[in-house]
């Protein structure tokens, strides 16, 4: 019986001992080997070794002082949900941009660094964090510490931007956010910029500081004077909510009634009879898809057409009257309201955009709807258009390309700068497809860089509906009823 | 009078010097870790001994005593609700020994309400635990605080792999010294066969509450710990199912007859997955296969196919001495 | 009508498709003693079957998938109680270990078919549009497809006690859940009637998934959810009671419509958990429970 | 007679499961470095009383006491402790541990403030008295019936009890097990613990016994020296007329 105490013991210790060795020198980065054993709490002043380069500044760039550096691929790594609960939002969101970016970038040679004063092909990998928060944060910190890629992308949605922004900023990498932004992710740059001085996360797409006025503007010039909301239960429905709430108060229109729903359990029924039962005049449906689509049935089946119903996040995506009602062409939805927005009419750089979007994934056949325009299913792989965040999500990469193109610099290392970008991101005005002329503003876009707030369904597209001069067709208030 | 009677109940023979050597040895080369390796890896390792510690927890009291229990997740989930609650005003020792407290307070509670529920009622009623947590705090988050998570205030990867050390090391030798303790025989005892040890003298619901609240504080210590490497927790990550689950499987696949059985199965389990995550879409998979077979092919894990040819060639050869220390 | 009446028919609207989800499980705990937590996956690959036999543009009713996603469950779980589970119940020493060893190997399978389903029909939600109008009961609308649902549900609830107890199969499946030793005396051929209870289990999951299809939109992941709310009713109306596991369905779904009507449904979700752990402690056997 | 010391009494002891009623106002009494054996056709309700004194089962009514003081509102630990072991009819060892291992829990729970080495020491004793330390080296689970039984008996002895109740240890034995068997209960008997004996084996009670008591329909019928229950006639009658 000895033998099988102490084989039992050195057993387990060689285990955690062979394991403790293979995490400590993981191959990080491709090109250049872990030399960097400065303790791990190093502040962010990221003290370059001594070289005897000159420190590198404008004009040096202009006369490609790094032109001779050795650098094959630009490593583009993220870590998001690609199986599990929230595993659409790279089905349907960010995943069709980058995706479409990193092709296109390839096919026209890479992307030019500015100090390189060449083009260098691109490589994005996303690792699955299986939509588990726990996975999320460590691989995120395995990738930013020791993996150490060129470039990072934002994680999805808003709980784990406020999870990665931290140690984005710890690790000294530039974030560029795609989903997510919220009233909370202010306050969290605050604090981060207590911390360490600067901010290195950037928030693009809007939320409710832009969108609620201007559904409030909308409710009071249409003169909707009451309302019932139904909330998802977590940080996006609480947060519109309660602004929302704050708002209608301060122009006292009535709030009939509200209550949360679950994300999971969703009891539609109960929902649209309390909804019919107060008389509201807008019924508010702050929920993702999943809530959504239940509810919007059954305000089908109950016939509960209120004169305005506006549903959260992905009420303005393509997919939305496929999934609600399995009618592709959208005509279903009519009058129905959604946050956004955008559509071709909006400006000449987003039509330009939205053909290219269409055309390229229609190639690649995975595209919802054919060249002809009729419905195409390819399972998890189907590309659907956005009528809010795509516009978002595609200028978040052209910002990112647009700050190596005229930023963009190796340090000692061989890896781009972060810092350079994250400056010269602060300062700098970009030509995207969502603004020719967008700029940032400690970190996150004001309402005037946005094509527009609110959109509504009309004959099969979005059409923007804010009140002022992005507006792009006059909105139908009462909403016809469901199916006309 | 009352010391001795914690002595002699918690107290059994002290460990053979060879294995508190090694321990100890082990501690200490772990400590300087830090210092050696990049930043990441201190964190790959906290998260180790996290699933160490959850898996050892649970394989004191369930593998010991035979009642499932699927309440790890709710003792963790507490664990990182009181750091997120907490953490800015007080330092991480103090939230986390209140989180251990506090974890130790209501597995008492519930030992005491449902330990007298046989297999599998228990079982549910654990399993029924960790998902009404989750959801009670969804609606409390929800209509109190107006918000679904929270920020945790964040600390280095140095301060937290040293307090997952101490509470690791804390557990494993406490575990050691229960494991030969009267207290810790009387466990293996109901496991093996509860009326006989009722009839022996064993009291055993006090036992069991105990065992199964002493095994809750360290789970709820490391929860509070881990809350301020996930930065945002949310009802969903505080009391998830996978750590429910996980450390059951790690348990059993390294064998719960032994103490370091759920140490393997830990950091077997755990690489593996870190691993499949990187590599393919199709890791749930993978991981729900392994499962399978581990549960189908080692009942009582690797230790448990060591132990058996054992047991089988010494029953069979005859004669060899068998002073068999637990 | 009055509110009463309203949140009754709702009410038993849900409730109808509770029950059916928390029958399989019983069937399956009753004789198999297996907690299935891969349940609510068979449901949603009967939802798929619907799903798909819709999309195939075939112009069938609905319930024509029961035609075909019945089998294919059945046979799933019949060639997973003969390899996994027959196997596991030799290995286990006693009743007690093969229970909790069970539910493991069905927390594998959940793994593992959550996986495919994801893989097969991607993350976004499915449904087909069916009967989408409204029925005018005494004033309030209620809707054609909950009612339809509902109808349908009571008539399998009610072809399934009367199998259970006309049929000579179902009474040695009853004699099975009463005492599996006692019944092995009288010559009931213990290992195929277990086979056989968890793979009809595996029916009445799919009959869940094709009702529930026609009535609410469905994604890969919405598996568990559906488990947690079968265990519940299991538990509710007495493990391995069929007739308990019916009215526990009724109930919650009359209790939760109630909740969520009058308080909200956030609230509501959390209660049905109360229950559960108020239940276990106070009357482990449930309703009709042995 | 006054030197008869009666260690354990039940007055009136009934238990009733659902309608029946298995024991049925049973009066009895165990003496000191007494055997006495306790008799009845199959379903007399034997074990029941057997367990309502150990409080595997609660009595519905009706009082036992152990040396004076009452013992059928106890949990089975504390009466254990107190001095009264028990096996049962189908053994239950501890299978995962060996089988001193097996006989140590016993020395190690059944008194309170007991030491880890005097443990040991009187495991060491126990195994010596048992005649089982030449199979110390046996899986548990695998040993032949006459030795899981043994072991369960020398477990109790383990607790140091003032009274071993033992439930049918000699049921399925061969002849020359049965006499190993008698021979250990003697032996335990001399040791100064008294013994409340299950037995089918007819032979063995009539040999060993000092009393008898017989259970017929949860009632007692008889009682007194082994002839003389052997030859009352209503003891005859029941159980010719079991058998016939």
């Amino acid at each position: 019986m000895k033998f099988r105490k102490i084989g039992m013991i050195v057993l387990a210790l060689l285990l955690v001992s062979s394991l403790m060795l293979s995490a400590c020198n993981k191959d990080s980065g491709d090109k250049s080997t872990n030399n960097d054993t400065t303790s791990s709490n190093q502040q962010t002043e990221n003290t370059p070794a001594t070289d005897n380069q000159p420190a590198p500044s404008g004009d040096l760039v202009e006369r490609g002082y790094q032109k001779d550096m050795k650098k094959d691929v630009i490593t583009i790594r993220a870590v998001r949900p690609l199986t599990g609960d929230e595993a659409i939002f790279d089905q349907t969101a960010f995943g069709p941009q980058y995706r479409m970016w990193e092709d296109e970038i390839n096919k026209s040679g890479g992307l030019y660094v500015k100090s390189l004063d060449r083009k260098v092909p691109v490589e994005i990998k996303v690792y699955d964090d299986a939509s588990v928060m726990e996975n999320t944060t460590r691989m995120f910190e395995q990738m930013v510490s020791q993996e150490k890629p060129d470039l990072i992308l934002g994680p999805e949605g808003t709980a784990r931007l406020f999870a990665c922004a931290p140690i984005a900023q710890k690790y000294d990498y530039l974030l560029l956010a795609a989903e997510g932004g919220a009233l909370m992710l202010a306050e969290a740059f605050e604090d981060i910029r207590a911390d360490y001085g600067k901010v290195n996360t950037f928030s693009i797409l809007s939320y409710s500081e832009t969108q609620v006025p201007a559904l409030v503007k909308f409710l009071a010039d249409e003169k909707i004077t009451s309302v019932y909301c139904a909330y998802i239960n977590d940080l996006h429905g609480l947060e519109y909510w309660d602004a929302t709430e704050r708002a209608l108060k301060a122009v006292g229109v009535e709030i009939k009634g509200s209550e949360p729903v679950d994300p999971n359990d969703v009891l539609a029924d109960s929902i649209i009879n309390n909804a019919k039962a107060s008389g509201a005049q807008a019924f508010l449906s702050y929920t993702y898809p999943q809530q959504s689509i239940p509810i919007a049935a059954a305000a089908v089946q109950l016939d509960y057409n209120p004169d305005v119903y506006l549903v959260g996040p992905g009420g303005t995506y393509d997919f939305f009257g496929l999934f609600a009602f399995g009618d592709p062409s959208n005509l279903y939805l009519e009058g129905l309201i959604g946050w956004g927005a955008w559509n071709e009419d909006s400006s000449p750089a987003a039509k330009a955009y939205s053909e290219h979007f269409r055309e390229y994934w229609i190639n690649d056949g995975t595209f919802w709807k054919d060249a002809d325009g009729n419905f195409k299913d390819s399972g998890d792989k189907t590309v659907y258009q956005d009528w809010w965040g795509h516009i978002c999500y595609y200028s978040v990469m052209q910002i990112l390309q647009q700050a190596v193109e005229n930023a963009g610099e190796l340090d000692e290392n061989g890896m781009i700068k972060q810092d350079t970008l994250v400056t010269y991101i602060e300062g700098a005005t970009f030509d995207t497809v969502m603004n020719p002329k967008l700029h940032f503003t400690n970190n996150i876009l004001l309402d005037d860089m946005y094509l527009g707030n609110i959109g509504q369904w009309q004959n099969g597209r979005v059409e923007v509906i804010d009140v002022d001069d992005r507006r792009t067709a006059d909105p139908i208030v009462p909403k016809p009823a469901w199916g006309k | 009078m009352g010391l001795r009677l914690l002595k002699d109940a918690f107290w059994g023979a002290a460990p053979s010097r060879i294995q508190s050597a090694i321990i100890a040895a082990a501690i200490v080369v772990m400590a300087f870790i830090p210092g050696v390796a990049d930043t990441y890896t201190p964190l790959f390792l906290s998260w180790i001994m996290t699933y160490c510690v959850l898996s050892i927890s649970w394989s004191f009291f369930s593998g010991k005593a035979g009642y499932i229990s699927l309440a790890t997740a709710s003792f963790y989930g507490i664990g990182m609700y009181l750091q997120a609650i907490l953490g800015r005003q007080l330092p991480l020792w103090t939230t986390m020994i209140l989180a251990a407290v506090m974890a130790f307070a209501v597995g008492l509670i519930i030992g005491v309400v449902t330990l007298r529920l046989r297999g599998i009622y228990f079982t549910i009623f654990t399993f029924g635990l960790s998902l009404f947590l989750n959801r009670f705090m969804n609606w409390y988050e929800g209509a109190f605080t107006r918000t679904k998570g929270r920020m945790v205030k964040p600390y280095d990867n140095d301060t937290v792999f040293y307090a997952l050390l101490v509470v690791f090391a804390i557990t494993l030798i406490a575990v050691i010294i229960l494991n030969r303790s009267r207290f810790g025989l009387s466990l293996k005892c109901i496991g093996q066969n509860e009326d006989s040890a009722q009839h022996l003298g064993v009291r055993t619901t006090m036992t069991k509450v105990l065992a199964f609240a002493i095994t809750a504080a360290p789970v709820g210590a490391v929860g509070a710990v881990m809350s301020t490497k996930i930065g945002y927790i949310d009802p969903n990550t505080a009391f998830g199912l996978n750590t429910s689950f996980f450390p059951v499987l790690m348990a059993i696949f390294g064998g719960m007859s032994s103490t370091y059985g759920p140490i393997i199965g830990a950091v077997v389990f755990y690489a593996l997955q870190d691993y499949l995550l990187r590599v393919t879409n199709w890791h749930m998979i993978i991981f729900g296969a392994v499962m399978v077979v581990v549960i189908m092919l080692l009942p009582n894990g690797v230790f448990g196919v060591v132990d058996t040819i054992l047991r089988k060639r010494r029953s069979a050869g005859g004669g060899a001495e068998a002073s068999h220390q637990p | 009508m009055t509110v009463f009446l309203l949140v009754l028919i709702n009410g038993c609207i849900v409730g109808s498709t509770y029950a059916l989800m928390a029958m399989g499980m019983s069937t399956q705990y009753g004789v198999a003693r297996i907690l299935n937590i891969a349940h609510g996956e068979f449901i949603v690959l009967a939802a798929v079957v619907t799903y798909a036999l819709q999309q195939s543009g075939l112009g069938l009713h609905p319930l024509f998938a029961l035609v075909l996603a019945c089998p294919i469950v059945f046979a799933i779980s019949y060639i997973l109680h003969i390899t996994l589970y027959r196997r596991l119940r030799r290995l286990s020493p006693n009743l007690g270990v093969f229970e909790g060893n069970a539910i493991l190997v069905s927390f594998g399978i959940y793994y593992i078919a959550q996986n495919l389903l994801q893989t097969y029909m991607g993350a976004a939600p499915k449904r087909y549009p069916f009967m989408m109008t409204s029925v005018n009961i005494g004033g309030a609308g209620i809707s054609a497809a909950g009612l339809f649902v509902m109808l349908i549900a009571i008539v399998i609830c009610v072809l399934y006690t009367i199998f259970l107890s006309r049929t000579r199969l179902g009474k040695s499946i009853r004699a099975a859940s009463q005492d599996s030793q006692a019944a092995a005396h009288l010559g009931v051929k213990i290992n195929s009637i277990m086979a056989l209870c968890f793979a009809i289990g595996g029916i009445l999951a799919a009959c869940a998934g094709v009702l529930m299809s026609m009535r609410e939109q469905f994604q890969s992941t919405s598996g568990l959810g559906y488990t947690t709310i079968a265990i519940i009713i299991v538990v509710l109306g007495g493990l391995g009671s069929v007739k308990g596991a019916i009215l526990g369905g009724f109930i919650l779904g009359i209790v939760g419509y109630t909740v969520s009507h009058f308080i909200d449904s956030v609230f509501m979700i959390s209660v049905f958990y109360m229950i559960i752990l108020v239940l276990l402690i106070v009357r482990p056997k449930g309703l009709l429970g042995r | 007679m006054s030197d008869i010391v009666k260690i354990i009494t039940g007055v009136g002891v009934t238990k009733r499961f659902g309608g029946m009623t298995a024991v049925n106002n049973v009066d009895f009494e165990l003496r000191r470095g007494e055997i006495l054996g306790l008799i009845g056709p199959n379903g007399a309700g034997k074990t029941t009383l057997f367990n309502c004194i150990s409080a595997f089962y609660r009595a519905d009514e009706g009082i036992i006491t152990y040396n004076g003081n009452q013992i059928n509102r106890m949990s089975p630990d504390k009466i254990c402790r107190l001095g009264i072991a028990r096996t049962f009819q189908a053994a239950k060892n501890f299978p995962d541990m060996s089988v001193r291992e097996n006989v140590r829990m016993g020395a190690l729970f059944g008194q309170v403030g007991i030491t880890y080495d005097e443990a040991d020491r009187l495991t060491d004793e126990i195994m010596e008295f048992a005649g089982l330390d030449k199979y110390a080296h046996l899986n548990v689970p695998d040993m032949p019936l006459a030795l899981q039984k043994r072991l369960e008996v020398a477990r109790a002895l383990a607790t140091k009890p003032g009274v071993l109740m033992i439930d049918e240890v000699m049921a399925g034995l061969n002849p020359t097990e049965v006499g190993e068997a008698m021979e250990l209960v003697g032996k335990i008997r001399a040791s100064g613990v008294a013994i409340l004996m299950i037995e089918h084996v007819m032979k063995a009670i009539m040999a060993i016994c000092d009393r008898i008591i017989v259970l017929h329909h949860g009632e007692l019928i008889a009682e007194g020296a082994p002839d003389h229950v052997a030859n009352d006639p209503q003891v005859i009658e029941v159980y010719l007329g079991e058998e016939a």
